[in-house]
C-alpha cells in the first residue's frame, strides 16, 4: 500500500468535486492511501501572483510546511493551478534560500520550510509513480471505441524547468493513460493551448474565444470527448460550452471528463458513482461509443517514392 | 672578458626630450664590460646602423646593446646590422627606453633618465650571457594531406596539386563531392551545382599529383610541421576497384533496399551502390551493415552477375601510412536536426521537410525528378512556407550563432519553387534578411519582386494540422498582427552545425575547436586559415559556416599556405628553442607533460660513459619546439634552457640594477 | 512622437530586470511570443512591443498598458522564446511596479480583472479558502453587472457545481497574520 | 596555530624599517612577449603615464617564469614583482599561462609563508590591446608596494644618491 500526501484544492469541494471523488475511487483500486494536509489553505491561485509577490509565495509555503510535517515524501495535487503555484514556490524556494527565509517569516508559527516534500500533479503521479502497466492491469471494462482528445492546458507541463514533466509542446502522458484504459487518443494539436484560465469570471469573452478554439480543434481531431486534469480547464470547456456554441453557431456536444472519471469507469466502478450528472454537457452520447467496433482506418497513403511521385507529377 | 658596445638612440625628440641621453651614455660607460658607448639621433637609420657595424669591427665587440624603441619594432633591423658586420645576430639585446621610459614618464625627466640607465644596465647584463645562435633548418616532406572531399577539399587538393605538389585526399564516404553534390542550383547566379562541381571531381580523380583515398578516415597523426606521419583506415568496399568497371549490373540486381543517404532517405538505394550517378570514383561499395551476404551469408547475387569477378566478400579494412608535410582539414558541416522544435510538430507531420530535403526534391536528379511534392500524399504543393532560423540564433532549442547561408538558400528555394511549380506561392518567415555578398541583395529582390514571394517578419510559433493542410502561425511584425498561413508544405531552413566528429578529429590532430565543435583558427582576423599547430590549415565550413565562394577562397588560401611552406627543401626556424642537458636530466618527464606541442619525447642514454645500463632522459625536438619555456620553468634539475632566454641571461638582468 | 536620448539612464529597464530576474535586453524582437500568446489580440501592446518599450524606457506607456493585465502566465511564450526570456515574469514585474506606484490602466476591463483578484484575495483572507458563490456574487455587485453569468447559475447550483457554503479554515487567524506579514515585506523592499 | 605562525613570520617584513628620504621602490615586471609586453608597448605609444618604478623583463611566455626569478628579484634588487601574461584562453603557446598561474599561486603562497607580504608578488592578465589596463596595473602595484615600504636595507651611498 503506497501512501501519498493529498492536497485537494478549493475547487475539490465545489466545481470539481467529481475530480476529487473519482480520484479517491481510482486510488483505492490502485492501492494508494491518501493523507490530507490538516487545515490546508488556498494556494492563492492566479490572483495572488497577479497582485503581489510575497503573498503568492506565502500561501503555498504554508501548505508545504504543513505537508512536511507528515511522513510522506510526495504531495499529490489534484488541481493543476494549485499544483503549479505549489511547484513554483517549491522550486524558487529551493533555488533561493534567502527568499525562502524571508517568505518563511510569514508562516513562522507553522514551522520552518525544509524543502523535503516533492510536489507532483495527480497526472504526473499516475504516470510516473503508478505506471501504465499497473493502470492497465486494473482495467476491467476497457473503453474501446471511445476517442478522446487529451487536453493538458498550460499548467501541467509548463514552464518546463519548473514542472520537469512531459513535453511542454506535445505531452503524451495522459494520452498513454487513456490508451492504457482502452480508449483511443486522437492527434490533437491544441493540447497545451490556454483555455483562458483565470479569466473565467473576470473576462468571459477571452475564455469563450480560447476555449472555443480548443473545442473546435478537438472536434476536428475526431474526438468524442475531451479529457482533462485541471478543474479550471474542465469548467471553462464544459460550463462555457453552451455559450460558446451559441456564439459560434456550432454544436460541439463534447463532454469534458477528468481523466480519473475515465479511469474509474474502466476500473469497473458503477456509473452512478462517477458524478456524470454534474456535467453541463451530457456525457451519454460520448460514452455510447464504448464497445462499438471501430472500423479499421484506411491505410494512410505510403510516403512518397520516386516512382509514385513521378506519376503524380506527370 | 665580454666587450659590450652600447648604442643609445635619441629617436629624434621622442627619447631625447624626456631622457637625458648623454648622461645615460656616461653612466653606461662606467660598467666595466662596456667598451664602447655612443649616442645618435636615429640609430635605425642607415648611418646609425653603419655606426654599429663600424664599432663592432673597430672595438672587437662581443655583444651589442641598442637602447632605442621596443624590440618588437626594430630587433630584426639591428640583428641584420650585426650579421652584416659578420657578427652572430643573436648577440644583440635591445633596451626599450622609448615605450618603457621616455613615452610613459614624460613629466619626470630625472626618473625617466634613471630608468633608462637601469634598462641599459639590464640589457648589458643580459647581453653578456648571450650566446651565438643559428637558425634551425628542418627538412620538409613535400606532400599534403587533405581531409574531406567536399568542395573545400577538392579545391585545396587541386590548387596544391597544380603546383606539382603531391596530395593525399581522404574522403569518408564512397564518393567525393560533399554537400555541394546534393545541391540543385546555387545562389545568387543559379548555376547548376552539379555542372560546376563534377568537372572538378573528375579532375581530382585524374590528376597525376592527387592520390584519392575514398571510403577512408584518418586514424593517427604524429610528427611536426613538414614531417608528419599519417595513418589512414581504408574501409573495406568489398569491390576490387582495380578490376571494377563501374558497369552497374551489380546494383541493378541487388535485392536489398536501404534508405538513400544522398537523397536524405527520400528514396532507396541498394546494398551495393554508388552514392549518386556522377560519383567519383564511380566504383560501387557494399554497405556491410545491410548486405545479406555479409550479415547472414545469404545472397551473393552481385558476385554472380559481375563478369569481372570484382566482388570480394572477404575484403578487410586496410591501414595506409603516408609521410606528409602539411594538413588541410576540410570536413564540412552537418545539417542540424530540428527535432527539438516540438511546437512545429517536427517528426509528427510528414509535410514538414528540411531545406536540404527540398533541395534534393527540386534537383533534376533527385527522388522526385525535380518537382517538390508533399511526402504525405505525393501531391504537388501550392502554398509552401519557408521558415528561416530553425536552430540558428536560438539559444533555447538550437545554436546561438547565425548560420550565414540560410537567408540566401531560402531565397533561392522560393525562386526554384516558382520555376518548378508556376502556380505556387512561397511564404517566408524571417527575422532578418542577411544578404551581404556580391549580388546577394539583388537576388533577394528578385525573389521578392519577380517571383512575388511573401516575406513575413517573425518567428513561427506553432504549426498544427487542419485537414490535410498545415497551419503555420507567426507574427508579421510589420503589420503587428498574428497571421496563419494554410500551407501544403513547410520547409525548415535548418542551421548549419559543426560535424559531430570534429572534436575527435581535433584531438587526433592536436588542434583546438570551439564550443560548437568548429575547428579554431590561429587568429580570427590575421590568420584565419592556419591553426595554432604549424602546418595544419582549415578550409570551409569546418571552421565556421560559410557559403561556396567563401569556402573556395579559403581552400585556395590553404593551398597558398601549403605551397609557401613547401617552397624550399628545408624550413627555417627561429633558434629560440629549448635545449636539454642529458647530464642533468633526471628523467622525471615533467617537461613532457607541460609541453603544449608534444615537442619533448623520451630517450635512452647510457648511465655513464661506456656503460651498458640505460636511463631515461627527455629529448627535445627542435623542429617542433616553439620556444615558450614552460619546460624550463618546470625542470627541477635545471637541465633545460631556452636559447635567448636562458636562466643566466634573466638572472643577470634581475641582479644588474 | 517619442523623443529619446534625453532621459539619461534607463532606470525602468533596470527595475524590471531586477524584479523579474530576466534580462529584457536579451529580446531580439522575433515575435515568436506574440503569435504564441493566446491573448495577444486583446493586448494594446503585445509582448514583443512591451519588451521594446521597456528597452526604450517608456515607463508610463508600459504602466498604462493593459498587456500585463491580460497576461495569463500560461508560460507558452517563455517556453518558446529563443532567448529564454521569462516573459511572464517581465509582465508581472511591470504589473507589480505599476501597482506599487499606483499608476494603472483604468479601462473597465482592467478594472474588472483587478477587482476580481482583489475580491479573490479578500475571500482567502477571510476564509482561508475560495468561496466561489460569494466571490461571483461580490464580483457582479462590485462591477455593477448583476446578471452576468446568471443564466449559468441555476444549472450550476442545481448540479452541485457550486456549493452554497464554505467551511472556513480552523486556523483562519494564521492566514490573517500571514497577510499582514506579507504586506509588511512588500513595503520593506 | 597557523595564524600564530604567520604572525611571527610576517615580521621578516621589518615594518619598523624607515624608508630613506625620497625612497622609491623598484618593481620587477616580468611580461610575456605576445600579450603583456605588447600591451606595455601600447601604453607607451598611447603616451599613457605611469610611475617610473617598474623595470621590465621580457620573456616569451609567462610559463617561462621560474619561481627562482621572483625569489632572486626580492632577494637582490626589487621591492616587488609583477608577472603578467595573456588572458586565460588567449595564450600564444596554447596553455602556457595556465601553468604560469598555477606555479605563481604556489610561489606566492610559499613567499607569503616565509614572511613576504602578499602584495609584493602580483599577477595580472594584460592583452596586447590593453594599454590603459597595463598603466592601471602598474599604478596599483606601485601604490601597494609604496605602502609596504622598502624590502632592503639601504647602503649609505643610496641615501646620498
Amino acid at each position: 500500500m503506497k501512501k501519498l500526501t493529498y492536497f485537494p484544492g478549493c475547487s475539490a469541494h465545489g466545481t470539481s468535486e467529481e475530480f476529487d471523488s473519482t480520484l479517491k475511487l481510482v486510488l483505492k483500486t490502485l492501492e494508494v492511501e491518501l493523507e490530507d494536509i490538516p487545515d490546508w489553505n488556498c494556494c492563492g491561485a492566479t490572483s495572488a501572483h497577479v497582485m503581489t509577490e510575497n503573498l503568492a509565495y506565502a500561501l503555498p509555503m504554508r501548505n508545504l510546511v504543513l505537508a512536511e510535517k507528515l511522513s510522506n515524501t510526495t504531495m499529490g495535487i489534484a488541481c493543476a493551478s494549485c499544483y503549479q503555484r505549489m511547484k513554483v514556490t517549491k522550486v524558487h524556494m529551493d533555488e533561493n534560500p534567502e527568499l525562502a527565509k524571508r517568505i518563511n517569516t510569514t508562516v513562522v508559527e507553522e514551522g520552518t520550510y525544509k524543502g523535503s516534500v516533492d510536489v507532483k500533479s495527480m497526472l504526473q503521479y499516475a504516470y510516473e509513480d503508478i505506471g501504465l502497466e499497473t493502470i492497465k492491469s486494473k482495467v476491467t471494462k476497457p473503453l474501446t471505441g471511445l476517442k478522446v482528445a487529451c487536453y493538458y492546458g498550460c499548467l501541467l507541463t509548463r514552464p518546463k524547468d519548473i514542472t520537469q514533466f512531459d513535453s511542454p509542446e506535445y505531452p503524451v502522458s495522459m494520452d498513454q493513460i487513456c490508451e492504457a484504459l482502452g480508449a483511443t487518443a486522437t492527434e490533437f494539436d491544441y493540447k497545451t493551448e490556454c483555455c483562458g484560465a483565470s479569466f473565467s469570471i473576470s473576462n468571459t469573452e477571452v475564455v469563450e474565444n480560447l476555449s472555443g478554439q480548443i473545442l473546435a480543434m478537438a472536434k476536428e481531431s475526431g474526438a468524442h470527448a475531451i479529457v482533462v486534469a485541471c478543474p479550471l480547464c474542465q469548467s471553462n470547456l464544459d460550463m462555457r460550452q453552451p455559450d460558446i456554441e451559441k456564439k459560434q453557431g456550432i454544436t460541439y456536444d463534447i463532454p469534458v471528463f477528468y481523466f480519473t472519471q475515465l479511469m474509474a469507469l474502466a476500473f469497473g466502478y458503477p456509473i452512478d458513482q462517477l458524478k456524470f450528472p454534474k456535467h453541463i454537457v451530457p456525457v451519454e452520447g460520448a460514452l455510447a461509443n464504448i464497445g462499438k467496433v471501430v472500423p479499421v482506418p484506411e491505410k494512410v497513403k505510403k510516403p512518397i517514392k520516386a516512382v509514385e511521385a513521378e506519376s503524380e507529377v506527370k | 672578458m665580454a666587450r659590450v658596445g652600447v648604442f643609445i638612440c635619441f629617436c629624434g625628440a621622442n627619447i631625447a626630450d624626456y631622457v637625458d641621453v648623454p648622461q645615460v651614455v656616461e653612466e653606461v660607460k662606467r660598467i666595466k664590460e662596456v667598451k664602447y658607448a655612443v649616442e645618435y639621433k636615429y640609430m635605425c637609420s642607415d648611418p646609425g646602423q653603419g655606426m654599429i657595424r663600424d664599432a663592432i669591427v673597430q672595438h672587437k665587440l662581443t655583444s651589442i646593446v641598442v637602447a632605442a624603441c621596443s624590440p618588437r619594432m626594430h630587433e630584426k633591423t639591428f640583428r641584420k646590422a650585426l650579421s652584416d658586420a659578420g657578427m652572430n645576430p643573436y648577440l644583440l639585446e635591445v633596451a626599450n627606453i622609448r615605450e618603457h621610459s621616455s613615452w610613459v614618464h614624460q613629466k619626470d625627466k630625472k626618473a625617466a633618465t634613471a630608468k633608462a640607465m637601469d634598462l641599459c644596465r639590464m640589457a648589458v647584463a643580459k647581453s653578456i650571457a648571450n650566446e651565438q645562435l643559428h637558425e634551425i633548418s628542418v627538412p620538409v616532406t613535400k606532400r599534403a594531406l587533405v581531409i574531406g572531399g567536399g568542395i573545400a577539399g577538392i579545391q585545396a587538393a587541386l590548387d596544391i596539386a597544380d603546383a606539382r605538389i603531391q596530395v593525399v585526399l581522404v574522403e569518408k564516404s564512397p564518393s567525393i563531392g560533399g554537400k555541394m553534390a546534393q545541391l540543385d542550383e546555387t545562389f545568387p547566379t543559379l548555376d547548376c551545382s552539379q555542372c560546376i562541381l563534377t568537372p572538378k571531381m573528375v579532375d581530382v580523380a585524374s590528376h597525376p599529383y592527387i592520390e584519392l583515398i575514398p571510403y577512408a578516415e584518418v586514424l593517427e597523426l604524429e610528427g611536426f610541421v613538414g614531417n608528419y606521419k599519417v595513418k589512414i583506415k581504408k574501409k573495406a568496399s568489398y569491390v576490387n576497384s582495380k578490376t571494377c568497371t563501374g558497369c552497374g549490373t551489380c546494383w541493378q540486381k541487388c535485392p536489398v533496399k536501404v534508405p538513400n543517404e544522398y537523397n536524405l532517405g527520400l528514396d532507396k538505394r541498394k546494398a551495393i551502390y554508388t552514392p549518386f550517378p556522377q560519383a567519383v570514383p564511380n566504383k560501387p561499395v557494399i554497405d556491410a551493415e545491410h548486405c545479406t551476404m555479409l550479415t547472414k551469408g545469404k545472397c551473393g547475387i552481385c558476385a554472380k552477375v559481375c563478369d569481372k569477378g570484382s566482388i570480394d566478400y572477404t575484403m578487410q579494412d586496410e591501414i595506409i601510412e603516408r609521410e606528409i608535410g602539411a594538413v588541410v582539414v576540410a570536413t564540412g558541416y552537418d545539417m542540424w536536426d530540428p527535432k527539438p522544435y516540438e511546437e512545429y510538430g517536427v517528426g509528427r507531420f510528414k509535410d514538414i521537410i528540411t531545406s536540404l530535403e527540398f533541395e534534393r526534391m527540386v534537383s533534376a536528379n533527385g527522388p522526385t525528378n525535380g518537382v517538390p511534392v508533399r511526402p504525405s500524399d505525393g501531391k504537388v504543393p501550392k502554398n509552401v512556407v519557408f521558415i528561416k532560423c530553425v536552430g540558428s540564433r536560438d539559444e533555447a532549442k538550437g545554436i546561438e550563432y547565425c548560420s550565414k547561408i540560410c537567408c540566401m538558400y531560402t531565397t533561392k528555394h522560393t525562386i526554384l519553387l516558382h520555376h518548378k511549380v508556376h502556380d505556387s506561392h512561397a511564404y517566408v518567415f524571417y527575422m532578418d534578411i542577411r544578404a551581404a555578398g556580391k549580388g546577394y541583395e539583388e537576388f533577394v529582390k528578385k525573389a521578392q519582386v519577380d517571383t512575388a514571394a511573401t516575406y513575413l517578419r517573425g518567428r513561427v510559433s506553432k504549426i498544427y494540422k487542419k485537414g490535410d493542410k498545415l497551419m503555420v502561425r507567426g507574427e508579421d511584425a510589420q503589420i503587428g498582427q498574428v497571421v496563419e498561413v494554410e500551407a501544403d508544405l513547410v520547409v525548415l531552413a535548418t542551421a548549419v552545425s559543426a560535424p559531430k566528429d570534429n572534436p575527435d578529429l581535433a584531438r587526433l590532430l592536436g588542434i583546438s575547436y570551439d564550443k560548437y565543435g568548429y575547428l579554431s583558427e590561429a587568429h580570427p582576423k590575421l590568420r584565419p586559415v592556419e591553426t595554432a599547430k604549424a602546418g595544419i590549415f582549415l578550409a570551409g565550413c569546418t571552421q565556421a559556416p560559410k557559403d561556396i565562394p567563401e569556402t573556395v577562397s579559403q581552400a585556395s588560401a590553404c593551398a597558398a599556405k601549403v605551397c609557401g611552406l613547401f617552397a624550399g627543401d628545408t624550413m627555417k626556424k627561429d633558434p629560440m628553442v629549448s635545449t636539454i642537458s642529458n647530464e642533468y636530466c633526471s628523467g622525471c618527464q615533467n617537461c613532457v607533460k607541460v609541453c603544449p606541442y608534444g615537442a619533448i619525447i623520451t630517450d635512452e642514454v647510457p648511465v655513464g660513459h661506456g656503460s651498458r645500463e640505460l636511463r631515461t632522459v627527455a629529448k627535445i625536438n627542435e623542429g617542433v619546439c616553439q620556444g615558450c619555456g614552460s619546460c624550463v620553468a618546470i625542470c627541477r634539475s635545471m637541465a633545460i634552457n631556452l636559447a635567448g632566454f636562458t636562466d643566466p641571461q634573466i638572472i643577470n638582468e634581475i641582479v644588474s640594477i | 512622437m517619442i523623443t529619446l536620448g534625453s532621459q539619461g539612464k534607463n532606470t525602468f529597464l533596470e527595475a524590471v530586470n531586477t524584479k523579474s530576474g530576466a534580462n529584457v535586453l536579451d529580446c531580439y524582437q522575433c515575435g515568436k511570443c506574440v503569435s504564441t500568446c493566446p491573448v495577444s489580440q486583446y493586448m494594446d501592446f503585445p509582448p514583443r512591443v512591451m519588451m521594446q518599450m521597456i528597452k526604450l524606457g517608456l515607463k508610463n506607456e508600459c504602466y498604462m498598458a493593459n498587456a500585463h493585465w491580460y497576461c495569463l502566465t500560461c508560460s507558452a511564450c517563455s517556453g518558446r522564446c529563443p532567448r529564454e526570456i521569462d516573459i511572464p515574469a517581465v509582465m508581472e514585474a511591470v504589473r507589480h511596479l505599476a501597482i506599487e506606484e499606483n499608476h494603472v490602466n483604468d479601462s473597465t476591463k482592467v478594472k474588472e480583472m483587478r477587482k476580481f483578484h482583489e475580491i479573490f484575495l479578500s475571500m482567502i483572507k477571510k476564509y482561508g479558502r475560495n468561496y466561489e458563490l460569494r466571490m461571483m456574487a461580490e464580483f457582479n455587485i462590485r462591477t455593477r453587472n448583476l446578471f452576468k453569468d446568471m443564466h449559468l447559475a441555476p444549472k450550476a447550483l442545481l448540479k452541485g457545481k457550486i456549493p452554497l457554503g464554505v467551511k472556513p479554515l480552523k486556523s483562519a487567524k494564521a492566514i490573517k497574520r500571514m497577510y499582514e506579514i506579507a504586506e509588511k515585506l512588500e513595503k520593506k523592499k | 596555530m597557523e595564524a600564530e605562525v604567520k604572525d611571527q613570520l610576517v615580521s621578516i617584513e621589518k615594518p619598523g624599517l624607515i624608508a630613506p628620504p625620497n625612497w622609491e621602490p623598484v618593481i620587477m615586471g616580468i611580461l610575456c612577449n605576445w600579450c603583456s609586453y605588447a600591451g606595455s608597448d601600447l601604453t607607451g605609444t598611447s603616451r599613457i603615464q605611469y610611475p617610473p618604478n617598474i623595470r621590465i623583463i621580457r620573456v616569451p611566455c609567462s610559463s617561462r617564469v621560474d619561481p627562482w626569478f621572483l625569489i632572486k628579484s626580492l632577494q637582490t634588487t626589487a621591492d616587488g614583482v609583477l608577472v603578467s601574461g595573456c588572458h586565460p584562453g588567449d595564450c600564444h603557446y596554447i596553455s602556457g599561462n595556465y601553468y604560469a598561474r598555477r606555479r605563481f599561486l604556489v610561489t606566492k603562497k610559499l613567499l607569503n609563508f616565509v614572511g613576504f607580504h602578499e602584495n609584493r608578488i602580483q599577477f595580472s592578465w594584460v592583452s596586447a590591446a590593453e594599454g590603459p589596463k597595463f598603466a592601471r596595473v602598474v599604478n596599483k602595484v606601485t601604490e601597494d608596494i609604496k605602502k609596504l615600504g622598502p624590502l632592503h636595507l639601504y647602503k649609505k651611498e643610496n641615501f646620498e644618491k
